[in-house]
């Protein structure tokens, strides 16, 4: 099995309407040049699942500036004026998560959980509408795993089956949106042979991988 | 010595040899410099690792390392690095030893505000609900007030980032433990008076018995 | 050929190129035996690595390199170690596309029992229940009886591993697929005859339109 | 903070009656010096946490022969015959849990979640006694976490500081127990000097460990 394709190949999955998992923390960790192939595609009414929005020219943020994102699953988007911009004039529909939630949804995603309880935004707003559980004598929230279609994927190195090693902060998200997609993106700063990466070191196994794009 | 470093130089003060602790971004980042040199200290950067260092020369930055607000830093020696589930175990686990966060409002009742001003600002939480449930200890460091407005409240009026999690705050004024029978002065600059305090703080104020001299 | 080597070489012929796969111990490990050659299968192994290889010459075994039966292997090269919850996110989470287990029984609907028989034999689960959950197919493979008695019940009578999560029975008289309607063999080893299956066989067995010969 | 002590130092904080995780998977990746303390130190009562129960002559298993076991939470014991025995004559209590969900158990107990929803054992005797909860027209069991007093990890090397790296299968647990117990102790076949294992191949980060022991 080849998995090795060219940015024009893999960016063909993607349409308009899909749910897409993006890795990265405010742009460091993320498929930069897949933003851009996006940006040029237009592929529109995307819900995007991310840490964060980006800043305007730069990640994630870059698909909200060209109004690519219909949906933002996120937790934080501080950094880029203009998703409030679009909260305002309803062009964006904005879900905010406290980021260990996100994170635990993703894996439970993608690791065949039906959820997981945390204490994490008890007695806030985060609470409305979820299921509270009370466990010996401390209340937890419910919260239920999120998957998507696509999930775009920035690695430092894969071997030629999809073995990935990301380097230091650049791992935040990737790992883990690699495991709750229907189809995995990968987009490698560097491809090297299978055995290169010492299966010790290995982060995620190459089983998550669909698609490899030197970029 | 300005607000910002009286508080920042006592908030070091708290910190422990072997304590791990996260910093918010702002305010909070200046305890870095105000580390004892005979402590051991490792920050934690919630986007993904441990040993967190000061910011790289110009010229000299990493593109694969940043902090959680997207600027680049350094990594200490013996630093980790992991995935983001990985990081908010670590917080959530209790395995932080403090976080130090600045606020908009906290109250008696240890309630923290910091979030989002409804209609105005709405950044996201980030990582700040998950550090305040987890971290064994939630210092809040802020200044006292803001536009000569209390933030120190009987009750917080904006959105909750968490209920019942600040166990002290620190402002240039002075130093407070949130109990369970409110909110108790432990030590005081010692350029202002229990009342110069009392007059800016909305919530009520209990002076400790052995109210200290605020070591800076 | 003994029913073993049938069931094994049978059981071989349903993996496809790029599967990721978890054998049982006992006989479900034969399987690697007669993998095709034009394709590329990985083995998962619920310690902590996907990437089994088979097992080391004597004397080059390494101490820190076992199956999930605690017996020395190999690892291919590509192979890749992770912790116990990464290694049943994989199972659980449906990234392995098949299991390959014996059973005790299995029944119309799917159910499967294979780990233990009350007052006899109490060996634990291990990860059988999650790959059986997990894995997006799975597929049993064993002798048609034990002592003369069927394996193929018509409801299990020992405790499940898993309820209703059987996809294929594989044995020596033939291959058994379990659907919505009930279990239907869909091929028979030409040895025996329908009403030889049908006799060992507690089951209901549906004969399919279309039976066919074994492949082995 | 000086992190290195002897065996018996270490072992010092382990006392009868105590919760103890022990690493491992049928042996590989146990700390086997620290069972070998154990045994000589005789501490009785223990309740111990384990992927398995080894085998009569390695890992686990000799803490079971040697009766220091009153109660196991694993989830196998088929290769140790002793433990069969010790629960027909009731002198060890075994909770038997599915592996992925223990693992699961125990990361939920150290990473501060209230509990994970798991489709395993639902339609079993394993859903005994447990909440059952419905979403989305799945049923899934409430596993609850599961914390110890003392985990004893089996490291392949570790730094000075206590940043830790597991060779091969070696790892399995071990990674798993050092977040879920108040005190945490490494036996490491090598300790080296900070450093020299870089950041983005260290396992368990330093700020888990308490005392590390050269086995």
């Amino acid at each position: 099995m080849n998995k090795i394709v060219t940015l024009e190949m893999a960016m063909e999955h993607i349409k308009d309407g899909m749910t897409v998992m993006i890795g990265g923390f405010m742009a460091c960790g993320t498929p930069e040049k897949f933003m851009d192939a996006l940006v040029e595609k237009g592929v529109k009414d995307l819900t995007v699942i991310a840490n964060d929005a980006g800043f305007p020219d730069r990640g994630i943020g870059k698909l909200v500036v060209n109004k690519q994102v219909k949906r933002l699953v996120t937790s934080h988007v501080g950094l880029n004026p203009e998703v409030g911009k679009q909260m305002n004039t309803g062009e964006i529909d904005c879900e905010l998560i406290p980021q260990g939630t996100l994170a635990e949804r993703i894996r439970a995603g993608g690791n065949g959980l039906g959820g997981i309880l945390t204490p994490t935004g008890v007695g806030t707003i985060v609470e409305e509408g979820k299921q509270k559980i009370e466990l010996d004598g401390k209340v937890y929230l419910l919260e239920k795993p999120l998957r998507a279609d696509i999930a775009l994927v920035g690695a430092t190195i894969s071997d030629k089956k999809g073995n990935l090693y990301y380097n230091k902060a650049t791992r935040n998200f990737n790992p883990l949106i690699a495991t709750a997609a229907d189809l995995v993106i990968i987009g490698a700063e560097k491809i090297v042979e299978v055995g290169e990466i010492d299966g010790n070191d290995v982060m995620t196994p190459a089983l998550f991988v669909d698609y490899i794009v030197e970029v | 010595m300005n607000a910002k470093e009286i508080i920042a130089r006592r908030v070091a003060k708290e910190l422990k040899d072997g304590d791990v602790i996260n910093l918010g971004i702002g305010l909070p980042t200046m305890v870095a410099n105000y580390i004892p040199e005979d402590i051991d200290v490792l920050f934690q950067s919630e986007n993904g690792f441990v040993g967190l260092g000061p910011a790289p020369e110009i010229g000299h930055e990493d593109k694969d390392l940043v902090n959680a607000g997207g600027q680049p830093v350094t990594a200490v020696l013996g630093a980790a690095f992991f995935d983001s589930a990985v990081s908010f175990g670590i917080i959530r686990g209790g395995h932080v030893s403090a976080t130090v966060l600045g606020a908009l409002q906290v109250d008696e009742k240890g309630n923290l505000a910091n979030w989002m001003v409804p209609g105005k600002m709405v950044p996201g939480m980030g990582g700040a609900m998950d550090l305040v449930v987890g971290a064994k200890k939630v210092i809040i460091s802020m200044t006292h007030t803001a536009k000569g407005k209390s933030k120190i409240l009987k009750k917080c009026t904006l959105p909750l980032t968490a209920a019942g999690q600040v166990n002290m705050i620190v402002t240039e004024m002075g130093v407070m433990e949130v109990t369970d029978a409110g909110i108790v002065l432990t030590e005081m600059n010692p350029e202002f008076s229990v009342e110069d305090i009392k007059k800016v703080t909305e919530a009520e104020l209990i002076i400790a018995d052995d109210l200290k001299k605020m070591e800076i």
